[in-house]
């Protein structure tokens, strides 16, 4: 037996877990339909495919959400996870799932998906037959991902650093870097099964302030730490800026790097994708305003030429959305795709070189890191800011790094604390700031936060 | 005056905290900032050690009524002024509530001034006002 | 006394008008806040105006209108006028009103401004001191138009052709122009008193299929004919074509070239402005779809530059909106053109110089027409067929070009009819076509108008 | 079969009714296409001269109601055959209308089939079927 399978098998091994047949699993990912995989989606349309979040403590309320879905003409289901899921908390999630069986109340803000098992989720993820993308925020996902595969979820969501640094306080980095280790392997030994596991990077991050050019490592980072592993289906994704330029320009670099990279590491043979995720910041809190955020932000998806768009609802600023209003939104994106024709090929050369520039001269410091794995460097490159999320709440994380915006709304570096940024580049994003007279920093960054109410 | 503030419960929403301690701090307070994903006890505690005039909570994930159903019983475990101002405030309730009936319920949890979806400014107005009446 | 003055002494000698004192009005004009003159509007702002459509029968419920668009934050006001005023049937429409009045019930589509006369008329257009514009589509619209000015309405819609071709069956074209040369020199010796009037263009047209050739030629002669008569401030415009780039195309072209034919003319000193019309054909029926299309079309009017937006509202496909309704489109497009930033300059070099080349060719053939006059050139142009719009209900359109859309939803001239333009502009326009094998055009074209539904 | 078609009163709006002729012919039947902006009285005439067996009115912009209230009466003044199937369809109304309500009214006016906001080839298949059994 390999090392992965007696450790799959002590991982399995839990008191909330009903026996896990290895076999019967394999069996079935090997015969399942093609349809359940967004990897096979990816290779067979061209359209952009649309995903909304959600997800509910109950079978019949999951169930119900998603045939609300598919009335809407969705493309990929989610299935959003509980918190207590989430910091594997199993036995809080079994207590709250019986008290919403019960009484009808959600006592839970996902799908506790190890209480519900394979056995029976399996059975929803067949019926709708429909690729599912597994989103939770994990920073231990390692029984949540078995559980997930032998359900038929072909997606998993996250990684070391995109489902930690903007998710905890305190969960120490180097375990969630092992823990998702295991993550990729477990995925790469099931796309040999049939077509490929996607593995998707959560690129929006804090969600608030951005700048492009440490997103676009972080993705880099975590799709060559999941090619390396086996993974051949990878997503590299990020959000709404703010400046339709910037995502443009955004979009462009990071396609073409997040090839370049995988290249360079010798993954010729991956197929990579980008997934663009509607404003992620915060929203205006009124319905109409947040309908036509959300119809602008589709029209940006497709001018960046994205291959997946993951939808927002005009609740958002409200709290967590009716199965009602994510169908609507799901709707109403499908027939602004549907209606968008003739999108210019846009570009910005200046802008595409300095970004460029500041992710090739941020992964060489990254790269050149004297660790021995790149996971260690990567390790160090937090812990020494080299990499440093404006906004995170993590305490590993430098928070040095401050941006604003700039007159078009592009988010600009404007301290770059131990970013390994070239003074060309970091002047570069200087010159575009224009600050008012007499007006502080902390009253423009609470304003760029604001942008969008 | 002291204020000790954060964010209740396993909620990681950041920036508004981060922007109150800055506010805090431009209008003269002394601020103690526990951060997010902070546990009423935590909470308490820090009163304590402090001397806080002021305890100034955050919830923006929808578990603050999980968190703060408990807080009379808990305050009687503790020895502090009996004068110390208690605030909550940011998205207090799962899914879209009617603030009418939120505020009252978390004024009956042992909150002084409670806050369902108001911009930061209009509570931090109200506190100071709040102070300066029961001065 | 100008024989001019002697014509409108005459026009406005009509038994549904009270006296016109023109000395007073010349006063009024004089001394009239500069907030009414959306010439001045467009010196002094930068953003974008935006303006809905909308009138009904009583003073009352215009003004009741006008509040709610203020309140949404409209700009720009329109004034839209009932179909037996557009005929000049101002008996009925006197009947019409008073039943009005007297029912609350709206027995007519807009806002009889004769009947209503221009001393009560002002007293609204002065409470909102914003500007109004007025949208009709009469023919013979010179005592309208007196009317109009008269009451502090100083933009004015239209033109011989564009609201003539579209809009009837068979009204005289020849003495359209004429009717229209008057409307011109009106607002030319108008012009002179204070900030200068501004004509509009209506480059919708059949806002069916409409290419965007013969809508720059239309736009560029009806630019010409006013700047003639000595206007100084003139709006071209278009309507959404269904894709994007052919939007930015038409726009870029329309700009270049209006200016370089206005220069041309000698008219260095007058004003060309960009209004851009939201989606004029079949809308959904299906109020949140039209909400994206809005807010997806306003997106593209930021992305063409244009000076003004024309909006539609989320009821076009169910009839005449509510003043709620109307207003909630124009919040909603305020919203989207205050948070869409970085917009980039989009271009198409091959598309652009075939567009230009299509428009310069047809504007050869109407200036090189034997006639005397200009009006006389356009009007032989029609005659033969050198201008030609697609979906025009009158008789003298020549009902011959064909144009269907290709794989991008771009308009292209299936057959040229008796368009003067050159084999090789046809060449790349046929070239563009894709027909599906065995499709047959005419299923072609009912898919093409149906695009947005 | 012959069918006389066109768009009443001051309406202008041209795209159904090319479609409408277009249709029709396709489907088998003689068209006798008024156009736009055509009145009653032209429609009636034009059944008469041309004996034709349907009257297919479309109305777009919300006129249809004026125009077609007095059809009863004015069809008093023909004469044709009885069996001349009368249709109209379009937009019937004046701002969003209820569809129950405006059919009934339209049947009173005289029209044996109506549709209001309804698909052509809806409509035209229910008169093809109409047809048959009116045969
Ligand atoms: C950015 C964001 C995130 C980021 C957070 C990054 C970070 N580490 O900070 C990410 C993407 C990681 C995230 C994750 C999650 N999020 Co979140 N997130 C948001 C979002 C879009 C904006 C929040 C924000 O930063 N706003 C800007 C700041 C400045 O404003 P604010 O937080 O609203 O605070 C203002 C006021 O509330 C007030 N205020 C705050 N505290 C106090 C205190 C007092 C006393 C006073 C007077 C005022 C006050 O002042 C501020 C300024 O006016 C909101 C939705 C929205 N509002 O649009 C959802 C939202 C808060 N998130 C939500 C949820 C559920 C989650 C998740 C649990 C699950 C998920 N959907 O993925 C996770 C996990 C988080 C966890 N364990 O807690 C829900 C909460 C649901 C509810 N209450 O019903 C929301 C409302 C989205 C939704 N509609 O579902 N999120
Ligand atoms: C394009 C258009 C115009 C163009 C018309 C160009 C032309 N000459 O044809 C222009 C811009 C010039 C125009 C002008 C006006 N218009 Co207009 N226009 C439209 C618009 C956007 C699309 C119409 C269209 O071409 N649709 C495509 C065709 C194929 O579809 P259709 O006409 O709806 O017909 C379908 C069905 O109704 C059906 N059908 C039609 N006839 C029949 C008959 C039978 C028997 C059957 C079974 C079916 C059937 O078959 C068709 C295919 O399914 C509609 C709104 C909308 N629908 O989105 C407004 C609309 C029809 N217009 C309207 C109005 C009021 C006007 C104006 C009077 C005033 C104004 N707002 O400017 C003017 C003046 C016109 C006049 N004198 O009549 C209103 C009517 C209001 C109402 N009924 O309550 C509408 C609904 C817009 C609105 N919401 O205000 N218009």
């Amino acid at each position: 037996m390999s090392l992965l399978q007696r450790e799959r098998e002590i991982i399995t091994q839990n008191e909330y877990v009903d026996h896990f047949d290895f076999e019967e699993i394999e069996a079935f990912v090997k015969s399942a339909s093609k349809e359940l995989f967004i990897s096979h989606r990816f290779k067979t349309s061209d359209a952009m495919q649309v995903q909304p979040r959600g997800g509910f403590p109950t079978y019949e309320k999951v169930f119900r959400l998603y045939e609300e879905f598919k009335e809407a003409g969705v493309d990929v289901l989610p299935l959003t996870i509980d918190s207590n899921t989430r910091l594997n908390d199993y036995a809080t999630a079994k207590k709250m799932l019986a008290l919403s069986e019960e009484n009808d109340v959600d006592m839970l803000n996902g799908y506790p998906l190890i209480n519900h098992g394979y056995r029976t989720t399996r059975k929803m993820i067949t019926h709708f037959d429909t690729p599912v993308s597994l989103r939770h925020g994990t920073p231990d996902a390692r029984l949540l991902v078995e559980m997930a595969l032998a359900s038929g979820i072909f997606e998993i969501e996250g990684g070391p650093i995109t489902y930690l640094l903007p998710y905890s306080k305190n969960f120490p980095l180097d375990k969630a870097f092992l823990y998702w280790k295991y993550v990729e392997k477990v995925c790469a030994l099931y796309s040999t099964f049939n077509e490929p596991i996607n593995r998707e990077s959560f690129g929006p991050l804090s969600a608030t302030l951005q700048p492009p050019a440490i997103v676009i490592v972080i993705q880099l980072v975590e799709m060559l730490l999941s090619l390396e592993e086996g993974v051949k289906s990878f997503s590299v994704s990020f959000s709404q800026t703010g400046s339709m330029i910037q995502d443009v320009v955004t979009a462009n670099v990071i396609k073409k790097l997040a090839r370049h990279y995988a290249d360079m590491f010798g993954h010729h043979d991956a197929d990579i994708h980008l997934v663009y995720h509607q404003w992620m910041g915060a929203f205006p809190y009124n319905k109409e305003y947040s309908d036509a955020l959300i119809t602008a932000s589709t029209v940006i998806a497709a001018m960046v030429g994205a291959d997946k768009i993951i939808t927002k609802t005009r609740n958002e600023a409200f709290g967590i959305p009716t199965k009602e209003a994510n169908a609507r939104a799901v709707a109403s994106v499908k027939y602004t795709l549907g209606m968008l024709k003739g999108l210019p090929a846009v570009s910005d050369e200046e802008e595409e070189e300095n970004l460029t520039s500041m992710v090739n001269e941020i992964m060489e410091a990254v790269l050149n890191d004297g660790a021995d794995t790149l996971w260690r460097k990567v390790f160090n490159a937090i812990k020494k800011g080299h990499i440093d999320i404006p906004f995170s709440p993590h305490v590993i994380n430098a928070n040095e790094v401050i941006t604003i915006r700039d007159p078009q709304e592009n988010i600009r570096i404007l301290e770059r604390g131990k970013l390994p940024i070239s003074d060309r580049s970091f002047a570069f994003e200087r010159s575009k700031i224009r600050l008012n007279e007499g007006e502080r920093v902390v009253d423009k960054i609470i304003k760029d936060i604001g942008i969008m109410q | 005056m002291k204020v000790v503030t954060g964010v209740v419960g396993n909620d990681i929403h950041v920036v508004a905290n981060r922007l109150i301690e800055i506010s805090l701090k431009e209008r003269g307070f002394t601020v103690f900032n526990l951060g997010v994903n902070t546990y009423l006890e935590e909470f308490l505690d820090a009163i304590v050690e402090t001397d806080a005039d002021v305890l100034l909570i955050s919830s923006l994930n929808g578990e603050a009524e999980g968190w703060c159903r408990d807080l009379q019983i808990l305050k009687k475990q503790y020895t502090f002024r009996k004068d110390v101002v208690f605030m909550i405030g940011g998205n207090l309730g799962v899914g879209e509530m009617d603030p009418d009936a939120l505020v009252p319920k978390f004024k009956n949890y042992g909150f002084d001034l409670v806050f369902h979806q108001v911009d930061l400014n209009v509570g931090l107005d109200t506190l100071e006002n709040y102070l300066k009446a029961h001065a």
